[in-house]
This record gives C-alpha cells, structure tokens and sequence, in this order.
C-alpha cells in the first residue's frame, strides 16, 4: 500500500513541529525517517497513525484520503517509541491482542505468537508481566504485537534503540527479512546509522519539521544535498573547511591551504563567484593520515585521538579548521605531534553560503 | 473521528438525560421549601407557577436552631474528613507499597474492610457507653472520632487503589533524587492521585455531613447535635414539615455542592502520560 | 416555700420536636425569665425519642432532668424504675399529691401499675382519638353527626359515591380515611373499632385473643370501610390522613386534636370552618377511644430532682397549662377544658372532654411496643390484601402470644 | 504503563510502614473492638424473668423467626438489584463523562447532587412525590393524561419494593459514578493509542483495556455499596417504615426495632452476625474475582 | 567514592539474574557495563541504588556497607532507563526537583538549571511538561535530573539510547568532561560501541547475570577473555573458525585451510592436545579482501556485502564457515563471485573448547 503525504504541517498551539511535509512512500517500499531529536519523525508517524490531528495538508493510503479515517480502521501497526504495552496483559497477551480482536482461531493465534515470541527471543518470557520485563525485553514485546500482525502498513519508532548491538544486528535482519517476504511498507525512524543504511530502500531526512532529502542511503551519503545533511548523517560527521575558489590557479583556497580541483569539479563550480565564499566537505574516511613525513600532504597537528577498537578518530587541527580523519585501529599519534594528511579530492563536496551542494 | 459530531449530540442527550433524572426532585424539593401547605399538595402538581414564600427558611434559621446545627455539622463534618483523609492515606500508601511480613497486609487490609460490615444499629449502644465512659457524650470530637472511623476504610480502600496504579518508578525517582518516602509521596504521589483523592474527599465529606444514627444517639442537647437530626425532628408525631425539612436539605446541600464543584477540576485524566517508557 | 428555686441553675428537658416539645419550650422561656433558672430543651424526633430517652436513662447518665414520654411507653419506664416517684417531692412541697382538676384517666396513665400504683408522671397534653368529619358535607347529604360505627361506614358509602368532584379542585371526596401503616398508625385507628365490637387484646387469663369473633368482625369492618378510604391507605400514617383532611378530599377520620387547629390555617387547610369534631363511635359497646397523653417525669439520675419537680408543678400548673393550651395541645385539666375563652377558641373541647374521659389507654404492658409492630403488621397486610381479615388476626394472636411467651 | 510491583521493604522502611498503618488500626480497634465484644457477649445472653443468662437462644430463635427470614430476604432482593442497577448506571456515566466535553465539570458536580442530600430529606422527598394522591409522580402522570390508578408507589407491597429500589438508586448512583470516574481517570493513556492501532473497536478496548484498569476502583465500589446496601436503614426507614405490612422490612430496619423499641439487644446482635457474615462472604467473593494484583 | 559488589546475587523468584557479582568500581572511575539485553544490568543498577533488595552479598559505597540503607541516603544520582519523568511537573520542575528536596536557594537552582538546561539543548522546554516533549528531549530531561546535582555516584542506565548520532557525540563529549572535572564515580549502561570505547576506563562485560571480563576497553577489544567477549563486543563482532592445531606444520587446520602460526603464537598455544578443538577468532577489520586474484591469499565466495557507506561489510563464505571482513567504503562484489583474502593472523585469537582464550 502507498502512502502519500501532501503539504502535511502539524502545528501544537504556536509551534509548528512538522512543516509542509510531503512525501510519497510506494507500496512494499522500506522508508527511513531520519533526523535529529524533536525534528519531528514521531509526530509524522503519529499524525500518519491517526493518533494526532493533522493540521493542515492530506495524508493517503492507497488511494484513500485517511486525515478524517479513525485509527482502527487504517489498519497499520505501530511500535511506539515508549512501546504502550498493556501493563495488566502477559507478553503473550499483548503480542497475541491485535489477533484476538481479529476473531483469529486460538490455535493460530498461539502459534504465531509463539512464532515471533521465538522469533525476537522473548519466548521464555511469554507468562511475564511487562514490569516484570527488563527495558530491551518490552520494546521487543513492543515490536513482536506489531509483527505478528500483517497490516496495510508498518510504522516503527526506533524499535531496535534499546537492544544490544548483537541482537540489534540480528534483529535488523529479521526485519529486513520479513519486510521483504511480506512487501509490507514500511516507514521507520532509527538513529542508528547501519540501520538507516542496511534496512531502507530509500531515506528522509527531517530537520526542524521540514524534509531536507529523500534518496537512496548511498545518494544521501555520497551525495548530500546540503550541509545539515551531509553532517548530520555519516559517524562522525563529514568535515568542513570554509574557502573560495580560485579558477586561475583551478584549487581550492582555505586558511593555509589550496587544493587541486580536477576538471570535473571545475565544471560543477563554473557558476561560483570568485570571491563567494564556499564550504568544502569530506569525510573522514576520505582524509588519510600518517605519522611518517610525506611530500606533498598537508601537515596538521593532532587534537586529540578516539580508540574505537576496530579504528581510530583522528581530531585534526588544520589551520584553524577541526577535521576528523579515520584511521586503523592501530593507527597511534600523540597529542600536539605533527602528522601528515591527504584529502581525497575526488570525494570531496562543495556547499555555496546558502548550504546548498553546489 | 468519524461522525464526530453525531456521537457528540448522542453524548450530550444521554448526560442531560441523566441531570434531569438526578436534578428534578431535588428541584421539587426546591419548590416545596418555597411553597405554603396547600400549595405542596395540589393536584396537579405547581412545577412553576405558585406563591413562593421564605416562611419555612425562616421557621428552620431564625424560630429553630438549625443554623447552630449547621455549624456543628460542618465543623464535624471538615474534621473528620482531614483526620480520615490524612491517617488513612498513609495506611493506604503503606498497604500499597510495602509487603509486610507473612502476608499481615492482606489481612490488615481485609480487616480494616471487615469493621465497616457490622451493622451501625448495634455498634450504637456500645459506642455511646464508650463514649460515656470517656465523658465524650454530647461533644463535637465524639461524632469527630466517630465518622473518622467510619471514614477510614473507604479511603484505605479507595487510596491504595490509586496509589497501586500509579508506576513505582516515580516514586524511585523521588527517592533517588533524594526525597523521604513521606515527601515522594507528598510531592510526587499524591499529585498523580488527585483525582482519587477528590473523590474520596466528597465522599467522606457526605458521609459525614448526612449521618443520621450515631448522631442522634450521641447528642444529648443542642451542643452536639447535627443538621440532620434537626431536620428528622420535622417529621412529627402528626405531620411532616415538608417545607422545613426541604429547606434545610437545600441549605445542606450546598456547602458540599460548593465543595464538589471545587475539587471537580481535580478529576482530570491520569497524569502518567509521558511519564515512563514501558 | 422551703425549696425556692435558686437563679443560676439548669435543667435539661427532653422533649419531642412537635406541638408539644414547642410549646414546652416557650414555658421553658417564661419560666426562665421569672426564676433565673435556665432549660435547657433538647428535642428529638418522635420515632426516636422513646429509644433515645430509654437508652439514656438505661446507661444512667444523668443527661436529663426532665423528660417527656408519649403515654404508651410509660409501662416500660416504670417497670424498668428509671423514673423518680414524684409523690415524695410533692409532699415536701406541701401538696399531698396532683391536685383533683386533672383528668382521673390522665392522671392514672403516671401511676405504676395502672390507676393504683405510684406516680412517677403528671399528663402535660392531653390527646385522644377523635372523630373528624366534614359537617358541609354531612349537611349537604342530609346525614346526623354518627354516634355508631354502622353510620360512619354508611355515611362513607354515600360521599364515596356522590361526592366524584367534589373536592376543591375537582377531585374525588373520599368518604373516610384511615391509616393502615404497619405499627402505631393501624392500630390506634382499629382498637376503636375493635373496643366498640367488643373485642379485647387479652383474655381474662392475659392469653392474647385478638382474633376472637369480635375482633374478626371488626377487622372486617375495618376493611369494610377501607373502600371508602383513599387507595394506598395501608401505608397511610397521620399525616397523610392530615393532608387529604386538609386538601378536602377525605370526610371522615379518626385523628389526633393537635390537628384542630390546622383547619383553620389558610396556609394549609382548604376546609376552613368545615370541619366537627366528636367523640368515638360505638357498636356494641359505647364507643371508646384510644388515648395519647404526653407526660413529663424526672428521671431517676436527675440531679437536680428539686428544682425538676419545681418546674413540673410550675408547668402543668393551670395558668401554665392553659397558655399550652392556646398553642394548641389540649390540656389535662377539667377547668381548662371547661375554660370560657379557650372553648370559644376550641369549640371542640366539650367534645374532647367527653372522649378523654371514657377514653381508653392501649394495654399496659411493657412489651406493647413489640405487640403493636407485630400486631399492626398483621393489620396492615390485612388493609393492603395480602391477608383475610381471619388469616391476619390468627398469625397475629400467635406471634402476640410469642412475644408474651419471651417476656415470661 | 503502571508498574504495581511492591517495593521491597528496605531497612528502616518496614518500621516506617508499620508506622503509617498504625494510626489507623488504632481507631478502628478502638471504635471495633469493644462493640464487637459487646456485641458477642449479650448476643449469647438471654432475659428471661429479669435475671439473663448464657445461652444460644437468640441464635436458635433466628431461624424460627419469619419476621427474621423475610426480613433477610427483601434485604437480598433490595440489594442485589440495587447494586446492579447503580453499576451500571454509574459506570455509564462515568465513561460518558470521561471524555473531553464542554460544561463537563457542571455536570459532574450536577450528577453528585443527589448524594449530597440528608438522607432523611431524601426519603421525605420521594415520599411527597411517590404518594399516591398528592405526589408530584402521579400528579403529573395524571396531567399528562396517563390514568395512575394502581400506581400506589409506597403502598401496595410489589411497587413499594420497586419504589425504594428506585430511591435508593437516584441516591447512590452517583457514588459509583464518582468513584469509576476518578478509577477511569487514572489510566494513562498510552494503552489506548496502542488499542487503536491494534484496531480493537470502542467496545473492545473499553472491554479489555479500560475494565480490567479501572479494575481497584470497581472493586472498591462494589465492596462499599454492596456494605451499605445490606445494612439500608434511614431510606427505607423513612419512605416506608418497612411497609405497607412487611413488604420492604429490612434486616437494619428489623435489628433497629429489636434493638431499641423491643429492647432486645441480644437478638438484635445475633441477627447483626447473620448480615456481618453474609457480608464477608459477599465481599471475599469480589476481593477473589475482582482482585486485580496481589492485594 | 569506590563502590565494592561483593558477590552480589539477585533472583527474582527462582530466577537468579544477577548471579556472585564482584566487582569494584574505584574512586572518580567511569565504568560501563556492558551487556545483551536482559543480562542483569539495571538489577545492577537498581540494587546499587537501593530499588532492588539484593538477594545475597553486600554492597559497599565507600566504606559504607548499604544493604540496609534506605536509597535516599545513598546521595546517588540516577539516570532511569525508562525515564521516570514527573508527569505533573514542568521540564524545569523535574530537573529542579532534586535540588528544591536539598532546599537550595531558588536563585542557584534556577540558574543551574538553566545550565544544564542549555548543556542538553533542551532550554527551550523548560516549562513544557514532559507529555509534550518528543522521546530523545524526554530523554535528555531525565538525564538532565540526574546531572543537575554532585552525587556520590552517577548511576546511568541507556541514557543517550533515543538521541541522534550527532547529539549523541556531543553528549558523549559533554559527559566525559563533566565526569573528567568533578571526578565523579559513574557507572553507565550502554549498547552502544562508541560510548563504551570513548566514555570508559573500564569495561564490565556481563552475561546472563555474570561478569565476563572487566577491563579497558582496548583490553576488552583486543584480548577478549572468551568467546562471548569477542563476539559480542565489536560491531560487527568476531569472526570464528573451528579447527585444530597442527604443531607439525605449525598451522592451524580448518576447514579446507590452513594458517601459518609464528612462534609466540605456538608458544601460547603448546599446551593444547592435538586433537583438541580449536577456535580461530579473528575481528574483521583484520580480514583484509580483495577483487583481483592474488597468489598465497585465499580464495573465498561472497555471500551478501552491505554498503555502510563510510564502509562495506562483506559477508564470505570460507568453506563451511562464514566470516565477515571490513573493506573500504568503494568496495563492491556481486554475490557468488570469488574474492581473495588474508587474514592477518598476527591479530588472531584463539579459544579453547571452553570457550576461554588461550
Ligand atoms: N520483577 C521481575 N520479575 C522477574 N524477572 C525480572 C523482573 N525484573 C527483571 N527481571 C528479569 O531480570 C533480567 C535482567 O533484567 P535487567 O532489567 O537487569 O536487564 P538489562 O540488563 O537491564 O536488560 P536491558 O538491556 O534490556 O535493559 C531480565 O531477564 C528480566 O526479565
Ligand atoms: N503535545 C505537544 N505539545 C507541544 N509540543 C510537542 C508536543 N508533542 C511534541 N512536541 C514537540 O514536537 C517536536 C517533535 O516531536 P517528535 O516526537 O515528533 O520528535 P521526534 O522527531 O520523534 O524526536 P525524537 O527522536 O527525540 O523522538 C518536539 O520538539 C516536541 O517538543
Ligand atoms: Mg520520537
Ligand atoms: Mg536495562
């Protein structure tokens, strides 16, 4: 089932939370909705649930225009991001609710819930009362009374953020699985990169209530279409050096550095002014770092450096620039000492004063 | 959502059909406090249109001492409504949040129910010698201490209900945060409760306000007595002063009309919205 | 006198919120102005007072220095010897006893036994039974005040059926109305009738015999003239029977002479000046009726016993009694009845005389409460159709004769 | 979501609950205590000729006494109708008058009204409107053009019954009212909107998600009304003194008259035990069915 | 202030969920426990603090045994997994909540309250109420609450779970350096790699109620004291291979491969049997792979890749084992194909059939 929000805005007394939202989600299509907190992923769910009063705009499901349709009859399964569990029901009790009123046959119902139970490992706890649940335990209770369902559509509200990275992993795949099988649409808000990136078909990302970009993961990566997103997505975000550029010496100018351009990008930033200013953007993986001294790389002083295990953040001061480098976990520089990097000019990104990508 | 309105016009029917089945007499009763004699018995019935008169207002407040009674009433009433609000909330609070030992809540809990199931009638006797023996007869704090007892079961009953809806982690919170058992549950679970508390407010307060038995058999004189055993006083050997007694039922009924209204805003939805995740 | 009642003293009465209890009340007023002496007056309802006052004097609190009590349950406080014997207080007064004006069948209701034992009570009102009737209607039909029970049930038959509109405001007039409630009410209205067809509560060998042939038909007259009475008047008590007396739509009734004064009231009667007043029926024997004197006594753990008796004197004095009397209680006393200017105010005080003295007090025995519920029961269920007027006495006579049983 | 797991008494905290409940067990031992033994000691006496003795006899005379035993049995009918009557009634209300709606607070506060009378005044009232002849019921019936005859509310022995049902229920609806509203306000909010998504119908949530939440607060009026409604006095006391005959004597009526006008104290208590152990069973029976955690 | 469990066992009915805890956490030290969901961390927590009577074992806070003392004279400040926000209290009474019970003056709460108000971006909702707040800002409140005061210990239980990325690292940041400057005991519940790598001097790795190692976090990482240790930390975890050693070839034998082992290597692994199972873990950041065929790399098939975007996982099938390997962001393979690759065996581990390392 498709979904299709127009102009949708959504406004609580003065504030205006969600913002001429429009979207077109297509049927069996998995959708991410990302976005930093408060921008208003929940409440687009919501108002999309039934649950909120959409104040201006149209929501469609299918073909149906739903804004005055009850809850209970758009048939869609939600997992809220505080998960609403019946607190007088067992685990089975609630994953088994949403069946129960359906009229299934007992036999079927204790099967399928035995299935997901299995399924999101919680079928030890099935005779349990939530409270007697740790916090990971309900929101998988939360996420299986949506799964044992099959309805027109799947809104998930962060459904994985209070499990461990193992189980979040392999839930991931579950779901992604599932989804797949089924071909049931799905919108779903992660803050969690890898989801965002192994699970949608396409991303949107939200800021303040306005939808800045909806594309595919690897588009909205290596290709961001302003600032806010190319830093708000990707860990740690993309770097950023302010400059010009300079068409007679075909590089880019930023304090204490100039870097090549190729024709390519000349192209692309033809229509820049010679004096306007620019914004230059790479990611960290994209700057490579060595502590060995090598001509032509740029020189810059470590702030300080990030062990992760697997790898290793390297804080960069570059003239008055901060930049982020990643390296191999093996990778060791000590503070203040001077390493050499080089900046992958082919994957760098140009943004005009406006944030745009240029 | 859907044919909104409709249903809301079916809402409204249906509440206004109920207020009219609970006001009407209260408002013939209204009428008759106003009516003479005559005018109380006429066939067909004078909804609207008679001679109103003060005449049983004034024989109830002015020529008897029901305005003494009122007094009396209220301040029994007031008291033993804090004394029963304030020691059988925190019993009520204990019995929710704490297991004591070899189950002894489950039992004090039934038994604090079980004192409210014998009948008042033959209490009466052994309460007004006790009262006696203590030289309480024929006082305010007799019928004070009365009614609290009365009361309390209600409100443990009642308050441990609420207190046992409301999500512990609150109250861990407040502890947490630093703040005694006693001072979580003033500032934090009370709040939440409100709407309990209200009602059981009202409630005891009508209790008390309305009892008729152990007044009557507690008073000795004016001293003690209650409006209510005033107004029983109406209903003589020969006649009944329909139009004294209805005037003090509408002079009784509104302090505690007043007092609802006021506590009313209190029965707002619960406010674990938002609270915890869960 | 030696015991002049000092100024600064209180004394605390007892008394029934009524007619009666106000005007005791003002009394208390006067009385306080003239002696310094202040009373303190705590009325309760009358279907309470009696537990009231018994359970008082029962736990010997002292509360009461005075207390009024309705003339039928005046058995179980003697019995019971909660009340202090007035004979002695007097004496040291200087009297020899109550003085000759009182009523003899008023006085004896105070004494313990009956008539020959000890006062412990003066009669300070003096009701009994009366006959009510409607002399506009009466004339109108061209009927006789009835002196037998046989002309009241005919006179009943013909308003009933001729009177359809004839009520103020168009309605029916019924012909009599009784009350019937369980308890007091159905029995104080049939022991008239039940008296005047010869029937006794008790044989002489004190075995219970309500449901003698006498007594059956009486009931059965009862019933009889039931169906001139207003429907539901099985559960009619004195105010009811008050109210369709006052509303005009009942012509006959017994009831109580504290009514009297109401007819006149415009506030609330629609029959001014068209009510009589007369003495009980008869049948085969003259007719008797029942009487309901409220006396005062002085408890036994009074504490001011003195000063008690002193205002008792001073209250069911003449001068006193009479100022009772203008309030509308009838007195206990001949001369007061007899009284010029009150009979002008109450023409129907000949009348009353006449009943009070033939009148009849219900069996004294201090189980009369428990015998008058059961036996009312019994009467009631009879008025309202669930029993023959047979089956009803016969259960009655039976659980009379239990209760007697418990008593031994 | 409620989370009612108990707090595992902490150290100091166990005496701190002892502390909490003791006020209260104090009262009520003192105001209980005495009476109940009271009660005990003079229902196992009998007087006979003056001096009293031990004995069973009063509890022996119950079961012979058919005043006793039809007195229990209007006692049963009054309450069990009664109680269902006002369930219904007050839970109705209180679900209608939980939602959101203009003027809510006037009508909440309207619909007390009736409990706040005296109930002395309450049963004048209804006596003034229900008589047959003169009350405002059939009064205005008759205006209306219905014919009333046969409509002796208090007095014939079926309707007198129906009649201070009816009272009863105008008087005490509003209590379950009360009480099921603030029970039903007390539930978050959250299990609804899951509700919703699940797609269960009004009917459906309201059976499975708000009964089984506002479960403490059923209970809690059930127990009290059922209480107080086998203990009716002052009502009936005052609409029909327990007739016409014996048609609506009940039991507090019966002991009231044993008690204090025929002074038999003893029987007066031994029938008392008969209503206090009828209770219990009564009450331990909801406390099974309705309790809805650990009590 | 040095907190000491002290064989601390909790059971909840016969289920022991914390099962001879022994842990000490030293003065001004930042601990994070790690776990899968349902392991026994918040019982953890919550006994510490009193919410939860331990079952047996002792608690000490300081020199303080607390196993009596009631929470609120513990002076703990805690971070509830599910929040816990007063529902009838506004975002700023919440916070100031714990300081009014203190009786501070009203000017210093309010300003710190502002403070910290501003710390957690969260200024602007000060006189909301938390049922008008979304999930992460209802989050940051209640961590809010927990900072606002000095504490003996700072209890912290998943409390950035349902923050973006970006807020998260700022988050991470500002905690650190709180902690750093007033040198606070804290013990933090966490899912997330990044926050256990960053934030923690040490590292409580538990497992179905028990301790597994406790440690750094570069210690946790590289010398995984089991198994479950290895797999479970690092995203995505472990990969292992079932073999034997061969000390005549001075290989370890899998299925159809064989690895040259060094010396030190061999040393450590002398005393295993010849036939005794063996276990192979290496991390994937150590698989390194490659498309174009190379002499004494192995050949191997692949099974799935999944873009990061800053990187590719590239799931292989290696004979009947499945191992995962870290390659660059550009690093593309269609399914089936075969690819080459090397395992740096410098960077093996090996487990016994025990499941502990060797
Ligand atoms: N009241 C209780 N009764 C029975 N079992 C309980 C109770 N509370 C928690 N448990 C169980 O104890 C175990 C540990 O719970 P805990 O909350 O400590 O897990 P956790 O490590 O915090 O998990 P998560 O990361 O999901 O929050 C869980 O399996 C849970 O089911
Ligand atoms: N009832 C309300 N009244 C006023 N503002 C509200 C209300 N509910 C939400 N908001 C505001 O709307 C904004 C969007 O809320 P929403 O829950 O959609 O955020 P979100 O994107 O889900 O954030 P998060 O990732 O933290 O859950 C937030 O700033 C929140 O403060
Ligand atoms: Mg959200
Ligand atoms: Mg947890």
């Amino acid at each position: 089932m498709d979904i299709r929000f127009e102009k949708v805005t959504k406004a609580f007394g003065s504030a205006v939370v969600v913002d001429d939202l429009s979207l077109v989600v297509d049927d069996g299509e998995f959708v991410v909705l990302l976005g930093p907190s408060g921008c208003g992923k929940s409440t687009t769910l919501r108002m999309l649930a039934g649950l909120e009063e959409i104040t201006s705009g149209e929501i469609f499901i299918g073909d149906e225009r739903v804004n005055e349709v009850a809850t209970q009859r758009r048939d869609l399964a939600m997992v809220f991001q505080n998960y609403a569990l019946y607190p007088h029901m067992t685990v089975a009790g609630n994953i088994a609710y949403p069946l129960r009123i359906r009229k299934l046959p007992l036999a079927e119902i204790s099967d399928r819930v035995a299935r997901v139970g299995a399924l999101l490992e919680i079928g030890g706890l099935l005779e349990r009362k939530p409270r007697d649940l740790s916090g990971g335990e309900r929101q998988r209770v939360a996420l299986a009374r949506a799964i044992v369902r099959e309805p027109r559509a799947y809104l998930m509200d962060e459904p994985l953020s209070n499990l461990d990275a193992r189980l979040r992993v392999q839930m991931r795949g579950e779901l992604k699985r599932l989804q797949h099988e089924l071909g049931t649409t799905t919108i779903y808000v992660t803050h969690d990169q890898a989801e965002a990136m192994t699970l949608a078909h396409r991303v949107a990302v939200m800021h303040k209530g306005r939808l800045q970009q909806f594309d595919t993961p690897l588009t909205i990566y290596d290709a961001p279409a302003n600032r806010f997103v190319a830093e708000f997505v990707g860990n740690p975000g993309m770097n950023f050096i302010a400059g010009r550029i300079d068409t007679a010496t075909r590089a880019f100018i930023g304090d204490k550095l100039s870097l090549a351009l190729d024709t390519t990008q000349l192209e692309k930033l033809k229509g820049v002014a010679p004096d306007q200013r620019v914004t230059l953007g790479i990611r960290p993986e994209h700057v490579h770092v060595t502590t060995n001294e090598s001509s032509d790389w740029l020189p810059a002083s470590v702030y300080v450096t990030e062990l992760m295990g697997s790898e290793t953040f390297v804080f960069l001061n570059l003239g008055d620039n901060r930049i982020i480098a990643r390296a191999a976990s093996e990778f060791r520089a000590d503070v203040e000492t001077t390493v050499w990097i080089k900046l992958d000019m082919s994957r760098a990104h140009f943004f005009g004063s406006d944030g745009k990508r240029l | 959502m859907l044919n909104h309105t409709s249903k809301s016009v079916l809402r409204y029917a249906l509440v206004l059909l109920a207020l009219l089945a609970a006001l009407t007499p209260v408002y013939w009763m209204l009428t008759i406090s106003l009516k003479r004699e005559v005018d109380q018995f006429a066939v067909p019935p004078h909804w609207f249109s008679f001679a109103p008169t003060l005449e049983h207002y004034v024989d109830a407040f002015v020529r008897r001492s029901f305005g003494q009674y009122l007094v009396t009433s209220a301040i029994v009433a007031v008291c033993s409504t804090g004394c029963a609000l304030l020691i059988g909330t925190l019993a009520a609070y204990a019995l929710a949040r704490f297991s004591f030992p070899r189950r002894l809540d489950r039992k004090l809990s039934l038994w604090i129910l079980s004192t409210r199931m014998f009948p008042p009638i033959v209490t009466a006797i052994p309460l007004f010698l006790m009262m006696r023996d203590v030289g309480l007869l024929n006082t305010r704090a007799s019928l004070i201490i009365l009614y609290t007892g009365f009361n309390l079961p209600f409100v443990v009953w009642m308050m441990r209900g609420f207190f046992l809806e409301v999500p512990r982690e609150l109250e861990e919170a407040a502890m947490v945060d630093g703040d005694s058992r006693l001072g979580a549950l003033r500032r934090v679970l009370l709040p939440l409760v409100a709407p309990g508390l209200a009602a059981t407010a009202v409630f005891c307060l009508i209790i008390s306000w309305n009892e008729f038995l152990f007044a009557l058999v507690l008073a000795q004189t004016d001293a003690a007595m209650t409006l209510p055993v005033g107004i029983a006083g109406r209903v003589t050997q020969y006649e009944i002063k329909w139009g004294v007694m209805s005037a003090a039922g509408v002079v009784a009924m509104l302090p505690i009309l007043v007092f609802a209204m006021a506590v009313q805003k209190y029965l707002v939805r619960g406010l674990s919205l938002g609270a915890v995740k869960g | 006198r030696r015991n002049e009642p000092q100024s600064g003293k209180t004394l605390t009465l007892a008394v029934n919120s009524g007619v009666e209890g106000d005007a005791l009340k003002q009394a208390a007023l006067d009385y306080e102005k003239q002696t310094g002496v202040h009373i303190n007056i705590a009325e309760f309802p009358y279907a309470n007072l009696f537990e009231k006052e018994l359970l008082d004097l029962n736990a010997h609190t002292g509360a009461y220095d005075l207390i009024m009590l309705d003339d039928p349950w005046f058995p179980k406080f003697g019995k019971q010897q909660l009340l202090t014997e007035l004979t002695p207080l007097l004496e040291s007064r200087g009297q020899k006893g109550p003085d000759a004006d009182f009523v003899p069948a008023s006085l004896a209701l105070g004494r313990e036994p009956y008539q020959t034992g000890a006062l412990y009570a003066l009669p300070y009102v003096g009701n009994s039974q009366l006959l009510f009737y409607r002399k506009d209607l009466f004339a109108m039909h061209t009927l006789m005040e009835p002196v037998t029970w046989d002309e009241v049930l005919s006179a009943a038959k013909i308003i009933s059926e001729q009177e359809t509109a004839g009520a103020p405001g168009g309605g029916k007039v019924y012909g009599y109305v009784m009350r019937a409630a369980q308890g007091n009410a159905a029995v104080a209205d049939f022991m008239p009738i039940f008296w005047a067809f010869g029937g006794e509560m008790f044989d002489a060998g004190g075995q219970p015999a309500v449901n003698s042939a006498e007594g059956i038909a009486a009931l059965n007259f009862m019933l009889e003239l039931g169906k001139y009475s207003p429907p539901g008047y099985a559960s009619f008590n004195a105010d009811d029977v008050g109210a369709h007396l006052l509303q005009g739509t009942a012509a006959i009734s017994i009831n109580w002479p504290a009514w009297i004064s109401s007819f006149s009231d415009p506030a609330k009667s629609k029959v001014i000046g068209k009510m009589e007043f007369t003495a009980m029926p008869g049948a085969k024997n003259p007719g008797r009726a029942e009487i309901g004197n409220w006396l005062i006594a002085i408890p036994r753990d009074s504490k001011n016993k003195e000063a008690a008796c002193d205002f008792l004197v001073w209250a069911t004095s003449a001068e006193q009694m009479k100022r009772s009397a203008e309030r509308g209680n009838p007195p206990t006393r001949k001369s007061l009845f007899n009284d010029p200017e009150l009979v002008k105010k109450f023409p129907a005080y000949p009348a009353q005389l006449r009943s009070l003295e033939s009148s009849r007090p219900r069996p004294r025995t201090p189980f009369w409460n428990e015998i008058e519920n059961a036996f009312g029961i019994y009467l009631s269920k009879a008025n309202s159709g669930e029993l023959s007027a047979v089956d009803a006495l016969n259960q009655a006579n039976t659980e009379i004769a239990k209760i007697l049983e418990r008593g031994k | 979501m409620a989370v009612t797991a108990r707090a595992r008494g902490i150290g100091s905290d166990r005496n701190l609950a002892y502390a909490l409940v003791a006020p209260s067990v104090a009262v009520l031992l003192a105001l209980s205590i005495y009476p109940l033994i009271h009660a005990v000691t003079i229902s196992l006496h009998v007087s006979a000729g003056g001096l009293s003795r031990w004995s069973f006899g009063n509890f022996v005379r119950l079961v012979s006494d058919r005043f006793f035993l039809s007195a229990l049995a209007h006692t049963m009918i009054f309450a069990a109708s009664a109680l269902t009557i006002e369930f219904l009634l007050g839970l109705g209300l209180a679900v209608l008058l939980n939602q959101k709606m203009r003027g809510r607070g006037l009508f909440r506060a309207g619909l007390l009204v009736p409990m706040m009378l005296p109930t002395v005044v309450v049963g004048v009232v209804w006596r003034l409107m229900l008589n047959t002849n003169f009350g405002a019921i059939n009064g205005t019936l008759q205006g209306a053009g219905f014919n009333t005859t046969g409509l002796t509310w208090t007095s014939s022995p079926g309707l007198a019954m129906i009649s201070i049902i009816a009272v009863d229920v105008w008087q005490w609806t509003p209590f379950m009212f009360l009480i099921l509203l603030a029970g039903l306000q007390a539930i978050p909010q959250e299990p609804y909107e899951a509700a919703l998504i699940d797609g269960s119908s009004a009917w459906q949530t309201f059976r499975h998600v708000t009964l089984p939440l506002v479960k403490p607060a059923i209970l809690v009026a059930l127990l009290l009304r059922t209480m107080d409604l086998l203990r009716v006095f002052d009502q009936v006391f005052i609409l029909t003194e327990g007739g016409p005959g014996f048609a609506t004597e009940t039991i507090s009526l019966y002991i009231y008259r044993t008690a204090f006008r025929f002074s038999a104290f003893g029987y007066a208590a031994a029938m008392s035990f008969v209503l206090l152990l009828i209770t219990n069973i009564i009450s331990a029976f909801y406390i099974r069915v309705l309790q809805a955690r650990e009590l």
